[in-house]
């Protein structure tokens, strides 16, 4: 029993130690406002998007799919909200809705922040059923992208105010998908594959999407096979459409934070498994 | 993190107390302080709320120390508040809208008529689909089920095939030259390099990363000799895969580190940006 | 396919003047006088023989296809104009529309294929509500439905609004051109000009709208078309007048509210209304011509001295062709995957690889049971849809089944209500059919949270507590992988995981003794319970994964080999093009 | 009782399933009309399997309490938190459950900004630290396979942030070549291992799908 204690606290000194470094790694760039000029290249994909984004003219409309929770916000709520900048400085209309309950009250958060800059910024009042609609949650998932494909003010007759969207100017001109200029899904989850098989391949409208980190990867053949025309991935994604956008916001100030902290991880691993060579050739020589 | 099993429960427990009472005593200072929410003009519903989340955001983080009380209680605050969230959402977005009001809030007799023709199967099915929680209905929900896996696979075939089979086929049989169109560039020089070697060699190894790693899928050969080689080189291609894969999970983690560090910083403790 | 060249009777007429409304954009400039002076040659004119007009195949009857042969000697500087009318009398009195088809480069084949949508708002779309006009201000003043006010100020902007549309240099969009909705919104085109103070500008669109929807209203108690009794008509006239004057007392707004859910319902019959115009006129018989332009001179191509008529109908066709690739992959897989279900249901030892991860689970559950601790079974997030949850409710009913034997206890913990009941139920019959029945204990199999983090932190603090000697994590996970793996691995336990969501495979693979990938998984459950349906899918699976290896190797060899040498093998790569 | 049976519900999901999968070639509007009909049914449905999990979830929480199985006393925390969100949904600001409120933030919003986005955002974050120390003490490279997944989790993981553009320029003189590098094993061994692994999960899912339509595969239903 007492190795066994013994082990177990040594075991927790090793572990404590090593969270008490990764919490000094972020937070320490913020304290000491180390004024390192952090020049980045945005990425090919994060450009792609941007580029596309960019082409469409004033009144197109955008669908907005923003299905993560507050788990992800780190990642996403900075993308939703250069993405909603981005469609009110070149006048689009951004069309938001989420597959995510529980994600709802910040996609609220994310408008309600963005049109009070808009109004500020560009001096124009930006008001709900004129420039963007807040379609909100619906179940149903892939089926309610399907209905949607169809009859979208069937598959949404209210937007999340309790206003209906049959007449609504901002929806002018779009009775199903077929009609949407341009989608962008963030997803926290699988959430991509499902918006292509079921929204953009089948209703044939150009997708974008935005992922966490983790998911950025699994977007490749997406991107490749050209059914996305552009992806932004993780925090990284974020900084580099605000660089774009030049509007420096969440992602950009987090970069800073996330190169320390990264060299960190890096340098435990490499010294892990150096640890690790030694005591093999170590006991190779013996 | 495994729970810690020192001799002396009785001490270390006083030991803990202490420290958390002391901890708890500083947290609430420093916000008041920051905070002052009964200030004039201070928003004091903002404030308490800023100071009630800065204090559960920092009771999750001491699961890290270890599993205990405090994060038990939050963690199923935490489970409480989202189910609540989420059934008040569900009325309001859910069954309000396309079970109720078609009903009760019908404008005119033909509205009503409408609801009843394209509703009512559905809630039935609904209500059966609820009726998986009794023991002895239980078997009553089957017709939910199967109206709703049913109509999923059946939908799912063509689009299976259509989006992750044909499209990434299409891709996937490109000629290796068409992945360095366009790009005008003098034999062997640098841009020549990057803009059309690379990119053929890349889509050359592409095409044999694919077939391995199909290949050890294949569960019909036994992976020995020649299909063994095969095998063990869609596993090398898996494995950078997985790194990738690795490498962009950890930034990920990091950047919602940063996002509370940020919260915690410039929302609870007013930093200036 | 040598085409026959005729002597084409070239017929020279004078560019047919536009008598059209010239609200459609698209029409060429309607040629003035014949041209002055300079003769132009006469271009060559596609082969009348060539010349077709049909329904569009594989789609749902809203377009027809026009289709003609490329001239031998195309000219330069031409272009082909498709006239479409709904009678061949039309064209005499010129009620056309045209659409402008420019020439494509030669080695894009000799066939040139327009489609034409006869509904749409660039040829003969459903008639549309008309704009306010003075007189309609006047009846309505009269009507009393605007008060003598309302009307003078209405007429004065008006003729601001005439005034800022005829100054030099306004080009004010042509009045059709908003998007092809039925209601023309205050923020559409006729949108008052600018210098116009926003205060007015705002009152006149709401007036517009005003009077629009009344309008729209009436229209659904006329004699054809019934949906409003008068009683309704003249509630629903009320509030809207309310709604206009902005009244809201209590009583307003619940009849504004009332108002707003009947213009909803109608506007869903108006828009499948809509849809049944659209289609009516989509399947009208329509005539099309063909000419040749060059410059503002239009040439016919004619047969026995008159320009050429052809008419088609469009049809809604019941199978898309595009998806023929589709169908045949789909079908014969399915078929290959049923056939071989049928094969393994007679020959159960059908062969199946060695699958190192599965050697170690009886392992892991015999060395549990020695150690005298739990088996731990993890389904992960996947609810019964999801496909790694029912492979991991195979695997659980083998596991039971062991632990059973083993006379030890396997507990199962998960997040979602349906794979509870469908693993107690699992659990339950592994046991009774160890002959154990007694032995089960339902709280073993529970749900232990809702969401997915208390989810983790409920089954950590478990793991911990009971220190378990085997975990199983197996199903879909998400985020929370790698804090269970690493709990898993502090305890000592042998961790078997086993996941097709691949962004956690990493985690796995670096912490626990095996890890199943992705279809190895569904492989698992085959060759563990070694169960038809399941060998029978996995062997149809692999001739499926054959099928893309050769298509893959061959298809880039070839389509590169051809690249290399010049010939455009473009059809054989658009065999597997999904459209 | 022949409605206990699965012959109904098996026969439901085979004809409906056979419908799904045709109406995907039939361009005729018929096709699309009923597709919208059933996406509208799945759609109300799945309102109720909402219903459903959070009736599951409580039910749970009751039982532990009831039982006095151990942490009981915190599943109490998980009524006063759903308590305190449907009283306060319900009342809505005096408006009574059937307005909604356009603007503002209630106390309804102030439970969901100030509880549940806090703990949700921070429960994803201690992943970081978890990485931090497995890193250190269980990522080993112990065989080749987790060798390169380690040195190309490492590649990534520098080539994406910014500082490897300045270390780029110091050392090769030129800030592209990390990001660039890390691009290559994106665009191609990851591209590769993916669209293999996509290819063979998909003719699974058809497979599944197809095992599902023709009842060979019924444990979704609840075997009897």
């Amino acid at each position: 029993m007492a190795q066994r204690q013994a082990e177990m606290r040594q075991f927790n000194t090793v572990r404590w130690t090593i969270y008490i470094l990764v919490a000094l790694v972020v937070v320490l760039p913020y304290v000491l406002r180390l004024p390192l000029p952090l020049k980045f290249t945005p990425s090919r994909d994060v450009r792609k998007l941007y580029d596309r984004m960019d082409s469409l003219k004033p009144g197109s409309h955008v669908l907005l799919s923003l299905d993560y929770d507050a788990a992800s916000q780190a990642e996403l709520q900075p993308m939703s909200r250069a993405l909603l900048e981005h469609c009110f400085k070149k006048g689009l209309i951004p069309i938001v809705m989420t597959h995510w309950q529980s994600g709802l009250g910040l996609d609220k958060q994310v408008i309600d922040e963005v049109a009070n800059k808009a109004k500020e910024a560009l001096g124009k009042e930006v008001k709900s059923g004129r420039d963007y609609v807040f379609l909100g949650f619906k179940p149903g998932y892939s089926n309610l992208v399907l209905n949607m494909g169809e009859n979208l003010k069937g598959a949404f007759d209210k937007d999340y105010f309790g206003q209906s969207t049959g007449d609504m100017p901002a929806l002018q001109g779009v009775t199903s998908l077929k009609d949407i200029d341009m989608g962008v899904d963030l997803a926290a989850g699988s959430d991509v594959g499902m918006w292509i098989a079921y929204g953009s391949d089948r209703f044939n409208f150009p997708l974008g999407a935005g992922t966490t980190a983790v998911q950025a990867p699994d977007m490749t053949p997406f991107l490749d096979s050209k059914q996305l025309v552009g992806l932004l991935g993780g925090l990284r994604g974020a900084a580099d459409y605000e660089t774009l956008l030049d509007m420096p916001d969440g992602g950009t100030t987090g970069m800073l934070a996330q190169s320390s902290t990264h060299v960190l991880v890096i340098l435990l691993i490499v010294a892990a498994n150096a640890r690790l060579l030694l005591g093999r050739s170590a006991r190779k020589r013996e | 993190m495994p729970e810690v099993e020192y001799p002396s429960g009785k001490k270390r427990q006083a030991i803990e107390m202490g420290v958390l009472a002391l901890l708890a005593v500083l947290f609430l200072s420093v916000s008041l302080y920051v905070q002052n929410p009964f200030a004039k003009g201070a928003d004091p519903a903002k404030a308490v709320g800023i100071i009630v989340a800065a204090g559960l955001t920092l009771v999750m983080y001491s699961f890290l120390y270890r599993d205990n009380a405090l994060f038990k209680i939050a963690e199923n605050l935490y489970v409480g508040v989202t189910l609540g969230y989420g059934a008040i959402l569900t009325w309001r977005t859910a069954l309000r809208p396309d079970v109720y009001m078609p009903f009760f809030e019908a404008p005119t007799r033909a509205a009503f008529m409408a609801a009843v023709l394209h509703r009512t199967v559905p809630i039935i099915l609904g209500i059966l689909l609820v009726t998986r929680i009794s023991r002895k209905h239980g078997w009553l929900s089957r017709y939910a089920y199967a109206f709703l896996i049913g109509w999923g696979a059946g939908v799912a075939i063509p689009l299976t095939t259509h989006t992750f089979i044909l499209q990434q086929l299409y891709s996937a049989i490109a000629p290796f030259q068409s992945a360095a169109q366009g790009a005008t560039a003098t034999a062997f020089s640098a841009s020549w390099f990057w803009d059309v070697a690379l990119p053929v060699f890349g889509a050359v190894l592409v095409l044999i990363g694919t077939i391995a790693v199909l290949f050890y899928f294949f569960f019909s050969v036994e992976h020995k000799g020649a299909p063994g080689m095969v095998s063990k080189l869609g596993v090398l291609f898996l494995m950078v895969s997985f790194g990738a894969s690795f490498g962009y999970t950890v930034m990920g983690r990091v950047s919602l580190l940063i996002g509370r560090v940020q919260f915690l910083l410039f929302d609870w403790l007013k930093m200036p940006k | 396919m040598l085409r026959a060249w005729s002597l084409v009777a070239v017929i020279a007429l004078p560019g047919a003047t536009q008598a059209a409304p010239a609200s459609h954009p698209v029409s060429a400039a309607a040629s003035s006088a014949p041209a002055s002076g300079a003769v132009i040659s006469a271009p060559t004119v596609p082969d009348p023989a060539s010349f077709k007009a049909m329904d569009k195949p594989s789609d749902d009857g809203s377009a027809m296809r026009v289709e003609w042969a490329r001239p031998a000697r195309e000219a330069e500087g031409i272009a082909y104009v498709v006239e479409i009318a709904e009678s061949p009398n039309d064209f005499k009195s010129g009620k056309f529309k045209s659409k402008v088809v420019k020439p494509s480069p030669p080695d894009e084949g000799d066939l040139y294929r327009t489609d034409i949508s006869p509904a749409s708002d660039k040829f003969f779309p459903p008639p549309e509500s008309p704009p306010l006009t003075a007189e309609r201000l006047k009846e309505l003043a009269a009507e009393k439905v605007i008060t003598g006010g309302e009307l003078a100020r209405a007429q004065a902007i008006m003729e601001s609004m005439q005034r800022a549309q005829s100054k030099p240099g306004d080009q004010s969009r042509p009045a059709a051109e908003s998007k092809p909705g039925t209601q023309s919104s205050p923020g559409s085109a006729s949108e008052p000009s600018a210098e116009l103070p926003r205060e007015d500008k705002d009152w006149f669109g709401r007036l517009r709208e005003y009077v629009h929807n009344r309008d729209w209203l009436k229209s659904f108690a006329t004699a054809e078309n019934r949906a409003l009794t008068d009683g309704q008509l003249s509630r629903a006239l009320a509030a809207l007048e309310s709604e206009y004057r902005e009244r809201n007392t209590a009583g307003d707004r619940a009849e504004q509210d009332w108002l707003h859910r009947l213009m909803a319902f109608l506007k869903e019959k108006d828009q499948s209304e809509q849809k049944d115009r659209i289609a009516a006129i989509n399947s009208r018989t329509w005539y099309v011509r063909l000419a040749v332009m060059k410059g503002d001179k239009k040439f016919y191509v004619g047969e026995g001295g008159q320009p050429a008529i052809r008419s088609a109908r469009a049809k809604a066709n019941y199978f898309n062709w595009a998806k023929l690739n589709n169908l045949l992959f789909s079908l014969i897989f399915c078929a290959i995957v049923f056939a071989f279900i049928e094969v393994a249901k007679r020959r159960r030892n059908l062969f199946l690889r060695k699958i190192a991860g599965l050697e170690a689970v009886d392992e892991a559950i015999g060395r549990s049971t020695e150690m005298d601790r739990p088996v731990f079974f993890v389904h992960g997030l996947g609810g019964m849809g999801d496909l790694a949850t029912i492979a991991s409710v195979n695997i659980l009913a083998r596991v039971a089944r062991r632990t059973a034997e083993h006379d030890s206890r396997v507990r199962v913990m998960n997040v979602d209500p349906i794979v509870t009941a469908v693993s107690q139920e699992v659990v339950q019959q592994a046991y009774t059919e160890a002959g154990r029945p007694d032995a089960y204990n339902p709280d073993d199999v529970s749900l232990v949270a809702s969401d997915q983090f208390s989810y983790v932190a409920a089954v950590s603090g478990i793991m911990v507590r009971e220190q378990p000697g085997a975990i199983f994590l197996l199903g879909s996970f998400y985020a929370e992988s790698l804090l269970l793996a690493e709990t898993g691995a502090s305890t000592g336990a042998i961790q078997i995981a086993g996941t097709d969501a691949y962004t956690q495979l990493p985690f796995f693979i670096t912490t626990c003794d095996y890890t199943l990938i992705g279809e190895e998984l569904y492989a698992a459950s085959a060759y563990l319970s070694r169960e038809p349906r399941l060998l029978g899918s996995l062997r149809g699976q692999d001739v499926g994964k054959a099928f893309l290896m050769i298509v893959m190797i061959v298809g880039s060899l070839v389509l590169t080999v051809a690249a290399v040498f010049g010939a455009n093998l473009d059809w054989l790569r658009r065999i597997f093009s999904a459209n | 009782m022949f409605l206990k049976r699965l012959t109904i519900p098996l026969i439901i999901v085979f004809v409906l399933g056979l419908l799904a999968f045709v109406q995907d070639y039939v361009p005729h509007p018929l096709a699309g009309e009923f597709r919208e009909e059933m996406t509208s049914w799945s759609r109300i449905i799945g309102g109720f399997a909402l219903f459903l999990g959070a009736y599951s979830l409580l039910h749970m929480h009751v039982t532990r309490i009831r039982r006095k199985t151990a942490g009981w006393g915190y599943s109490v925390f998980v009524f006063i938190g759903a308590a305190f969100m449907i009283v306060v949904g319900l009342h809505n600001e005096g408006l009574g459950p059937l307005q909604d409120i356009e603007g503002g933030t209630t106390w309804f919003d102030w439970g969901y900004d100030n509880i549940v986005v806090p703990c949700g955002g921070t429960i994803f974050s201690i992943l970081a630290f978890f990485m931090a120390s497995a890193a250190f003490r269980t990522f080993r490279a112990r065989n080749l396979g987790a060798a390169l997944l380690l040195i190309a989790a490492v590649i990534v993981m520098f080539g994406r942030v910014p500082i490897s553009e300045t270390v780029g320029q110091w050392v090769f003189g030129s800030s592209a070549v990390f990001p660039k590098l890390t691009d290559a094993i994106m665009d191609y061994p990851n591209l590769a291992a993916k669209r293999g692994i996509m290819l063979g999960i998909s003719l699974g899912a058809i497979s599944q799908s197809m095992r599902i339509l023709f009842g060979i595969e019924r444990s979704y239903l609840g075997g009897d």
